[in-house]
C-alpha cells in the first residue's frame, strides 16, 4: 500500500512539474500524425502525414479554408484567360521568408523548375503535369527550364501557363507540389535547406525540431500575414502509427487531435466520448482488382459479373469494419467535383440478394464452372486487419456460387510487385484522389502505354481495356466547357462499371477524433485541417 | 627381462605450449612444458614420474601417447613412433595404452551408468562383440576391481570416491591394455581409501602383467608402487634410477626437497618443509 | 583381438553368474526418468493440464456448432451468446472464438513442437561442434552465427515467401532458422568448459570419435540448459510465428494460430475483450504448463538430483 | 587474453564486410524496391528516383559505390526518410536505444539473477514457483500486448505515468518501456540462473563445501554462483542485443525515437541503406558483445582456454 502511494505522489509531482512548465507556455496543440514524415521538402514529400508539417510551413499561391476549399493564399488574386490555358497570379504585398527574404513570383518559378528537375526525383511531379511542358522537362526530354509554362512577369505577377484548360488546376495549387521554395537557400544548401537547423517557411508555422519516430514540433511564425488570427502557439506533429496506442495517449489527455482510429473503437467513441470521434466521406475508392490480361479465368466477363454481383457491399462498412463506409457501385466517389449530379448506379444492385447468387450461379454455370467443377481463385492481399477482415468476407460471399478462394496475404511490397506484374487473380487495391476531379480515378482503368514492346500499365492492375472508354476519356480532356465534360466522363464510368473492369467495394471515410477543446475543424472530404484555422480551450 | 627390448622407449620428447603475452605485438612467449625427456619402459615395469604440480609430469604422459602434441622427439611403441602413426594405428595404439585419471568423479560422465562407463572401452574397440558379453566382461571387471557387479546401472555420483576411482581402473582394462598410465591416480583419495586402491593396482598389475607410467607428486607413494622413478623439474629430466636408490640416495638438490615434502607427523619437520617450499616456489617464479 | 572378442570359459561363468543374479537388472534412463518426473507435483499437473488442452484441441472442433471458418452472418462481432452457439463470441467477421480457438491451439501446438524441435537440434548439434572443436573451427562456426544474426530475417522470409510461395514446411524451416542461432551459443559456451572435464579427456584417451564424444559425452550433459532454454523458445516461436504469417509465410486464414488471434486481440482488449482473453488464457496456460514440465525435465533427466 | 581480444576485434572489419556484402545482394533478391508502394509512379519520376539513388546501374556497380562511400564513412541516404541521411538516423536514434536497452539490461540482469538464485535455493517449494510465476509472465505475454495493456492501464486508467511520447526527456516516459523490455529478459536471465544454480548446488564439489559444514548462504554464495553463471553470461550478448533491436513493438506504441524500428521496417520498406546500416550497426554489436561474452567465459571457467 504504501509502495503505491509513494509511486502515486512522485508520478503526480512529475506530471504537475510538466503541467506548469507547459503553462508557462503558450497554447500548444498535440496533433497525431500517424507515421514518420519522410521529408520537411515538399518537392520530395508524398503523403499525409508530409502535408500535415509541410502545409503548416509553406503556403502556395493557394491554399486550403477550414473546410478545405481552395482560396487565396500568397497570390492575393488571380486573372484566367478565356481559354482557360493562362493564369496570372498577383502576389500579396509584405510577404516573406522567415530570415526576411520576401518571396517574389522568382521563387515560384524556381520551385516549379525544381519540381520538374529530373535531379530533383520528385515523386509527385505528375500532379503538375498539366503545366505546358512539365512532363517533357520531367522526363529529360526538354533541358532548358525556360520552356516551362511558368513565368514571373515582375516580383509580384507570376504567369502559369497550361498544356489545355484544366478545370482543377487551382485545386491543384493547394497541393504541396505547387509550393514555392526560398531560391536563395536552396541555390546556397542544396537539398540541405529543409535540415531543421537551415529550414525557412513562409507559413503560419516554422519547423523547430524533428525527433524521428517521435515527432516534429513547429512554432507559430510571427511574420505571416495573417499571424493576428492564428491562435495556437506551438504544434507537435507526434508520430504513431499504433493507432489503439495513439487513442490511449487521446484519452491519457496527451493527444488533442487523432487523425485516425482503430475502426473497431467506434462504437465506444461514440458511447463513451460523443461527439469527438468524426467520421467523413472521404474521396477514396476501396476496389478489387481482377487479372483481364488473356489467358485468365478473369477475362471472361460472366464470371467477372458473378464476382461482383455477389457481394453484400451493405454488410462491409456497418458490421465488418464498424465504422459505416458506404458501399460502392460506382468508380467516381460521390462529392467528386466537375462530374454529373446523378452517379453510376446499376440495377442489379437493387435486386434482393437470393437472385443475384441464382443470377452468378447461372453465369458460372455458363461459364463452365458448377458444383461438380468449382473454380477457385487465389486472392491476395496485403496484411492488414481491414484487408484480411474484407478478404475473408469476399471469400465467405463467393463460396454459395462455387467459387474456392485461396487467400493470399503478403507484406505491401511484394504485393504490389504481384499486382503490378500481374502475378495474381484477385487482388486488393485502393485509391485516394490527388485531387478532387472524377478523372482521378478513371484514370485507372485506361489501357496502358505500349513502351517499346512492353505495355506499362500503371495502376491499371487488373489490365482492363476498352477503346471506347480509353476515347471517351481523352475526349474529356479537351472538352472546356465543365458539364459536357462531366457527361463524357460519367459515360466513360458506365462504359467500364457496365464490364465488371474492377469490384469496387466501399468509399472510403476519414476518421478523426477531435477533443473537445479544439474549435475550428470542420469535417471535409480531402480531411486537411490546417492548424491555423484551430483553436484551442484549456 | 631387462635384456629384453623396451615395449615403450622415449627419446628427446619435448611439448612446447605458446602463451599469449607480452604485450599486443610482442612475441610470443613459448612455454617449454617438457624438454628432452628420454626413458624406456618395459613389458611388466612401472616406472614412477615424480615432480610437483607444474613440472611437467601429466603434459609428458599425454605427449607419450599424442593426446598433446609434442614438439620433437619421439616415443617409440613397440618399435613404432606414436608421433608418426596414422589414425588408425593410433586407434589400435588406445586399446593398448590405457589411463588413470586424477578426479575419480569428474572423470566419470555423470550421465552414463558405471556400466555404460566400464563398457565404453570396448565399444570404441572391439564393436563386434554383443551386448550380453559385453555385460559379462563388464561384470567380471568389476569384479575384479573390487565393486559388486549389481551396482552396474547406477551413476557415478552414487559411488563414493574410492569406488568412483575402481570404475576409472576398471575401464582402463577392460580392453586388456599392455600400458596403464596412471596421473595422479590416487592423489585425490583419502589415505585410507589410498593404500586400498594403490594395492588394488599392485596386484592387477601382477595378475595381467601390465606395464604402468605412474605419476605422482608424492614421492612416498611412488616409491611404494614403482621399481624405477623418473623425477621431473620444470619440464626436465634431473634423475631416473631405481626406486630405492633415488629415495635413499638422492642425487639432485630437487629430489631432496621433494623427499623433503612428504608430510611427517611431526611439527618441527613439517615447519622446515614449508620452508623449503617457498624457497623452491620463489627460485621457480625466478627461473621463469 | 583374441583377447577381446573370444568368449571363454571365464567369461561364460560371469554371463550365467550375471544372469542369477537380480540387482542390477536396470532401469533404463527414460524409466528413472519417468519415475523422477511423476514425483514433481507442479509437473505432474502440469502434463495434465495440456494433455486436456490438447485432447480439447484435436477433439473439440468435432463438437462445436460452429466452424472455424463459418460465417454467421447475423452476429457479427458479437460477445458470447449461449443461445446461438457462439460460446466465446464472434470475431469481427462473424466467425465463431470457440472454433477458432481451437483451430489456433492446434495449429500452434504444431507449430511449437516441430520448429523447436528444428531448432533445439540445430542450435545443439552445431554450437556443441563448435565448441567441441574449438579453435577456427569454432571461430568460423561462430562468426557465421554472427552473421546470422546480423542480417535482417525478414528478408530472407520474403525471399522464401516468394520463392517457394505458401507452404507449411518453410514455416518451420523460417522459424527454426531463426530460433537456433541463440541456442547454439549457450550450448557452444557450455560444451566450452564441458570439454575440459576429465572424462571426456578419458573418452579420448580411450579412442574415442570426436563425433562420439560429442553425441554420448557432450550432449547429454547439456540437457538443463537446453531443456530451459526450450521452453523459453517455444512463446518465442509462437510470436515469430504470427509474425511471419503477417509476412505471409505462416498459417493463412481463414486457418489461425494463437499467435495471430492474440495480436489481432489486443488492440481491441478493452472494446472486445473475448477476441483476447480466450486465446491469451490458453497461450499462456499452455507455456505455463510447458515451463513447469521443462523444470520438472531437468530435474528428472539430471541424475544428480534425487 | 588481450591479443586475442586484439585479433578478435581485428577480425570484425573483414566479417561485418562479409555480413554487408551478403545483405546488399540478398536484399536485392527481395522483390519491390524502396518506391513501390500503394500506387505506381509514373515511369518518367520513377527513372529520376532511380537514378538519384543510382538505382539504374548494374548491381555490381552499386555495390562498389556502396563499399566506397562506406570506406568514407558514409552509410549513404536513406530512400523513405528523406530528410535524413542513415548515420544521422543511427545517431539520433541509437543513444536513445541504448539507454534503454541498457537500463532494462542492468534491471533485468539484476533483478533475474536474484530470482534466479532464490528459486533455486528453494527448488519447488512456493518461493519458486511463486517467482517464476511472477517473472514468466514477461516471457509468456508478448510484448506488443504487454505494452499496450501497461500503456492502458497505468497510461489512461491510473493516469500515474505518461501514456507515451519522449516530450522534455524525463524519466518517467521510460519506466513503461524499460519495464516492457526488462521483464521477459529478466524472465529469460532466472530460468537459466535457475536451472544452472541447480545443477551446482547439486554437484559434487559444493556438496563437499556443505559437507566441511558451510552455511548454505556462504556455500551459495562462494562455490555456487561463479560456476552457474556460465549458461547466463552465454546468454548475456544475445540478450542484449534483444534488448537493443528488439524495440519495435515498445517504439511504435510508445511512440519513441528508437532505431529498434528499423531493424524491422526498413527490410519492409526496402529502403536499401537504412537496412545495410543497421545490419553494419547490429553486427558490430553482436561481435563487442560475444566477445564480452567471451572473454567473461574465460574469467568465469579458467579451464576455457582461447587460440
Amino acid at each position: 500500500m504504501k509502495f503505491t502511494t509513494a509511486i502515486q505522489a512522485v508520478a503526480t509531482a512529475g506530471a504537475m512539474a510538466l503541467m506548469m512548465s507547459t503553462a508557462a507556455s503558450a497554447v500548444t496543440l498535440q496533433l497525431h500524425n500517424g507515421g514518420d514524415p519522410g521529408t520537411l521538402d515538399p518537392h520530395k514529400a508524398s503523403g499525409d502525414w508530409e502535408n500535415r508539417v509541410i502545409g503548416d510551413y509553406i503556403e502556395g499561391l493557394l491554399t486550403e479554408s477550414p473546410s478545405a476549399e481552395a482560396i487565396a493564399g500568397q497570390a492575393e488574386s488571380w486573372d484566367i484567360s478565356e481559354d482557360g490555358t493562362v493564369y496570372t497570379f498577383h502576389l500579396r504585398d509584405g510577404i516573406q521568408w522567415s530570415d526576411g527574404t520576401p518571396v517574389t513570383a522568382g521563387d515560384f518559378v524556381f520551385a516549379f523548375q525544381r519540381l520538374f528537375d529530373p535531379k530533383t526525383a520528385a515523386d509527385y511531379a505528375y500532379l503538375q503535369f498539366p503545366i505546358l511542358n512539365a512532363e517533357a522537362i520531367n522526363s529529360g526530354e526538354i533541358t532548358d527550364f525556360n520552356e516551362l509554362g511558368v513565368k514571373a512577369i515582375d516580383d509580384k505577377t507570376l504567369e502559369i501557363t497550361l498544356n489545355a484548360s484544366t478545370p482543377f488546376f487551382l485545386e491543384a495549387l493547394t497541393h504541396y507540389t505547387a509550393y514555392p521554395v526560398p531560391r536563395h537557400l536552396v541555390e546556397k544548401l542544396g537539398d540541405e535547406w529543409t535540415k531543421v537547423e537551415n529550414i525557412v517557411g513562409n507559413g503560419p508555422y516554422l519547423v523547430k525540431e524533428w525527433l524521428p519516430g517521435s515527432y516534429v514540433r513547429s512554432e507559430k511564425n510571427a511574420d505571416y500575414y495573417d499571424a493576428a488570427n492564428v491562435q495556437i502557439d506551438e504544434v507537435y506533429y507526434h508520430v504513431l502509427e499504433d493507432q489503439a496506442a495513439a487513442l490511449n495517449r487521446y484519452r491519457a489527455g496527451e493527444f488533442d487531435i487523432l487523425t485516425d482510429f482503430p475502426a473497431d473503437q467506434y462504437q465506444w467513441l461514440q458511447d463513451n466520448m460523443p461527439g469527438q470521434a468524426h467520421v467523413t466521406p472521404f474521396l477514396g475508392i476501396y476496389y478489387y482488382v481482377m487479372n483481364q490480361q488473356e489467358g485468365q479465368v478473369l477475362s471472361d466477363i460472366r464470371i467477372r459479373e458473378a464476382l461482383s454481383t455477389t457481394i453484400v457491399r451493405d454488410v462491409i462498412g456497418p458490421d465488418i469494419l464498424g465504422t459505416g463506409e458506404l458501399p460502392a457501385y460506382g468508380w467516381v466517389p460521390p462529392g467528386a467535383a466537375n462530374y454529373v449530379e446523378n452517379a453510376y448506379h446499376p440495377a442489379w444492385a437493387d435486386t434482393p440478394y437470393e437472385e443475384r447468387v441464382e443470377h452468378a450461379k447461372d453465369l458460372m454455370t455458363e461459364a463452365g464452372y458448377g458444383p461438380a467443377n468449382p473454380l477457385t481463385l487465389q486472392l491476395r492481399y496485403n496484411t492488414n486487419d481491414n484487408h484480411q477482415r474484407i478478404a475473408v468476407a469476399l471469400a465467405a460471399m463467393w463460396e454459395p456460387i462455387g467459387i474456392k478462394i485461396e487467400l493470399f496475404n503478403a507484406e505491401t511490397a511484394v504485393h504490389y510487385d504481384a499486382l503490378r506484374a500481374g502475378d495474381f487473380q484477385v487482388g486488393r487495391a485502393g485509391w485516394l484522389m490527388d485531387y478532387n476531379d472524377p478523372s482521378n480515378t478513371l484514370d485507372l482503368l485506361k489501357t496502358g502505354i505500349d513502351q517499346g514492346g512492353t505495355m506499362n500499365w500503371g495502376n491499371n492492375y487488373g489490365r482492363y481495356s476498352n477503346a471506347e472508354f480509353d476515347a471517351l476519356m481523352t475526349q474529356a480532356s479537351t472538352e472546356l466547357d465543365l458539364k459536357a465534360r462531366g457527361q463524357l466522363l460519367a459515360n466513360a464510368e458506365k462504359i467500364a462499371m457496365d464490364e465488371f473492369a474492377a469490384i469496387p467495394i466501399y468509399w472510403y471515410v476519414s476518421k478523426d477524433v477531435v477533443s473537445p477543446k479544439i474549435s475550428g475543424f470542420e469535417e471535409n472530404p480531402k480531411n486537411i485541417f490546417r492548424t491555423r484555422w484551430l483553436s484551442k480551450s484549456e | 627381462m631387462s635384456e629384453k627390448e623396451p615395449i615403450l622407449k622415449v627419446r628427446n620428447l619435448s611439448v612446447e605450449f605458446s602463451l599469449p603475452g607480452g604485450g599486443l605485438f610482442g612475441a610470443k612467449k613459448i612455454l617449454k612444458a617438457v624438454q628432452n625427456v628420454s626413458f624406456d619402459l618395459h613389458e611388466g615395469e612401472t616406472l614412477g614420474i615424480v615432480g610437483e604440480s607444474g613440472s611437467g609430469k601429466s603434459t609428458l604422459s599425454r605427449a607419450i601417447t599424442r593426446l598433446v602434441q609434442a614438439s620433437g622427439g619421439e616415443s617409440v611403441w613397440l618399435g613404432q613412433d606414436i608421433q608418426k602413426m596414422n589414425s588408425k594405428q593410433l586407434l589400435a595404439l588406445r586399446k593398448d595404452i590405457q589411463m588413470v585419471f586424477q578426479d575419480p568423479l569428474a572423470s566419470l560422465n555423470p550421465r552414463m551408468t558405471a556400466g555404460a562407463i566400464i563398457a565404453e572401452p570396448l565399444l570404441t574397440h572391439a564393436p563386434g562383440i554383443g551386448k550380453a558379453e559385453r555385460t559379462a566382461r563388464v561384470a567380471e571387471m568389476m569384479e575384479k576391481v573390487g565393486l559388486v557387479p549389481s551396482m552396474i546401472n547406477r551413476y557415478p555420483h552414487e559411488f563414493s570416491g574410492g569406488q568412483c576411482q575402481r570404475i576409472g581402473i576398471a575401464r582402463a582394462l577392460i580392453t586388456r591394455p599392455k600400458l596403464v598410465v596412471c596421473d595422479e591416480a590416487v592423489s585425490a583419495l583419502d589415505v585410507s581409501i589410498r593404500a586400498q586402491v594403490i594395492n588394488l593396482l599392485m596386484d592387477l598389475q601382477k595378475e595381467l602383467g601390465i606395464s604402468m607410467l605412474f605419476i605422482s607428486h608424492d614421492i612416498a607413494v611412488v616409491r611404494h608402487i614403482a621399481q624405477r622413478v623418473l623425477v621431473m623439474y620444470l619440464g626436465e629430466v634431473v634423475e631416473l634410477g631405481d626406486a630405492e636408490q633415488i629415495v635413499s640416495n638422492p642425487q639432485h638438490d630437487y629430489t631432496k626437497k621433494l623427499i623433503a615434502a612428504v608430510p611427517v607427523p611431526d611439527p618441527k619437520v613439517e615447519m622446515q618443509r614449508r620452508e623449503v617450499r617457498r624457497r623452491m616456489r620463489r627460485e621457480a617464479s625466478a627461473a621463469a | 583381438m583374441p583377447g577381446l572378442t573370444g568368449k571363454d570359459q571365464v567369461l561364460t561363468t560371469y554371463a550365467n553368474k550375471l544372469a542369477s543374479l537380480d540387482a542390477p537388472k536396470g532401469r533404463s534412463l527414460t524409466q528413472d526418468a519417468l519415475r523422477r518426473l511423476a514425483r514433481n507435483k507442479a509437473a505432474v499437473v502440469s502434463i495434465a493440464i495440456l494433455v486436456l488442452i490438447i485432447v480439447t484441441a484435436i477433439v473439440g472442433p468435432y463438437l462445436v456448432p460452429w466452424g472455424y471458418a463459418q460465417v454467421d452472418w447475423s452476429n457479427i462481432r458479437k460477445p458470447p451468446n449461449f443461445e446461438v452457439g457462439h460460446y466465446l463470441g464472434t470475431d469481427q467477421n462473424g466467425r465463431d472464438m470457440l472454433a477458432r480457438v481451437l483451430q489456433g491451439t492446434q495449429m500452434s501446438l504444431i507449430v511449437a513442437l516441430v520448429a523447436t524441435l528444428v531448432s533445439v537440434t540445430i542450435g545443439v548439434v552445431y554450437g556443441a561442434v563448435a565448441g567441441y572443436f574449438g579453435g577456427r573451427v569454432d571461430a568460423i562456426m561462430m562468426r557465421f552465427v554472427d552473421i546470422m544474426y546480423a542480417l535482417p530475417y525478414i528478408l530472407f522470409v520474403i525471399i522464401l515467401v516468394v520463392m517457394f510461395g505458401r507452404n507449411p514446411v518453410l514455416l518451420f524451416i523460417g522459424i527454426g532458422a531463426i530460433e537456433w542461432l541463440t541456442m547454439a551459443r549457450i550450448v557452444r559456451g557450455q560444451t566450452l568448459s564441458i570439454k575440459e572435464k576429465e572424462f571426456v579427456e578419458a573418452a579420448r584417451a580411450g579412442g574415442v570419435k570426436p563425433f562420439t564424444i560429442i553425441m554420448r559425452h557432450i550432449v547429454p550433459n547439456l540437457t538443463g540448459p537446453v531443456v530451459i532454454y526450450a521452453t523459453l523458445t517455444i512463446p518465442e516461436i509462437i510470436i515469430a510465428e504470427s509474425f511471419l504469417s503477417y509476412l505471409g509465410l505462416g498459417v493463412q486464414e481463414p486457418q489461425t494460430s494463437l499467435g495471430t488471434l492474440i495480436s489481432a486481440g489486443a488492440p481491441v482488449a478493452e472494446v472486445m475483450p473475448w477476441l483476447l482473453l480466450a486465446p491469451a488464457l490458453v497461450l499462456v496456460t499452455m507455456l505455463f504448463c510447458l515451463t513447469y514440465i521443462g523444470d520438472g525435465l531437468r530435474d528428472a533427466l539430471d541424475p544428480k538430483d534425487r | 587474453m588481450l591479443a586475442y581480444a586484439f585479433r578478435r576485434v581485428l577480425s570484425a572489419i573483414p566479417i561485418a564486410l562479409i555480413a554487408v556484402t551478403a545483405c546488399f545482394f540478398i536484399l536485392r533478391l527481395a522483390p519491390g524496391g524502396p518506391f513501390d508502394g500503394e500506387r505506381a509512379l509514373p515511369p518518367t519520376v520513377l527513372a529520376n528516383l532511380r537514378a538519384h539513388y543510382n538505382l539504374d546501374q548494374p548491381l555490381i556497380v552499386q555495390y562498389f559505390i556502396y563499399i566506397w562511400r562506406l570506406v568514407q564513412g558514409d552509410l549513404g541516404p536513406s530512400m523513405v526518410i528523406d530528410g535524413f541521411n542513415v548515420s544521422q538516423l543511427i545517431a539520433i536514434g541509437f543513444p536513445f536505444t541504448l539507454t534503454m536497452a541498457l537500463t532494462a539490461f542492468v534491471i533485468a540482469t539484476v533483478v533475474g539473477l536474484l530470482a534466479g538464485m532464490v528459486a533455486s535455493v528453494y527448488q519447488n517449494k512456493w518461493p519458486d514457483y511463486v517467482l517464476v510465476l511472477g517473472v514468466m509472465v514477461g516471457v509468456l505475454i508478448p510484448n506488443f500486448l504487454m505494452a499496450a495493456l501497461l500503456q492502458l492501464w497505468f497510461g489512461v486508467y491510473l493516469k500515474w505515468l505518461p501514456a507515451g511520447g519522449w516530450v522534455n526527456g524525463s524519466w518517467m516516459h521510460l519506466v513503461l518501456p524499460v519495464t516492457v523490455l526488462a521483464w521477459p529478459h529478466a524472465g529469460r536471465i532466472s530460468r537459466l540462473m535457475r536451472g544452472s544454480m541447480i545443477e551446482v548446488l547439486g554437484s559434487n564439489y559444493v556438496r563437499t563445501a556443505r559437507a566441511k559444514g558451510l552455511g548454505e548462504r556462504l556455500v551459495v554464495a562462494r562455490h555456487a554462483i561463479k560456476p552457474a553463471l556460465l549458461p547466463v553470461v552465454s546468454y548475456l550478448g544475445p540478450g542484449l542485443s534483444y534488448l537493443l533491436t528488439g524495440s519495435l513493438a515498445v517504439e511504435q506504441v510508445f511512440g519513441l525515437p528508437g532505431i529498434g524500428k528499423y531493424f524491422v521496417t526498413a527490410a519492409l520498406n526496402r529502403d536499401y541503406g537504412v537496412v545495410l546500416g543497421t545490419t553494419i550497426l547490429y553486427m558490430f554489436i553482436i561481435l563487442a558483445l560475444n566477445l564480452i561474452v567471451d572473454l567473461v567465459y574465460a574469467w568465469l571457467d579458467p579451464k576455457v582456454r582461447y587460440s
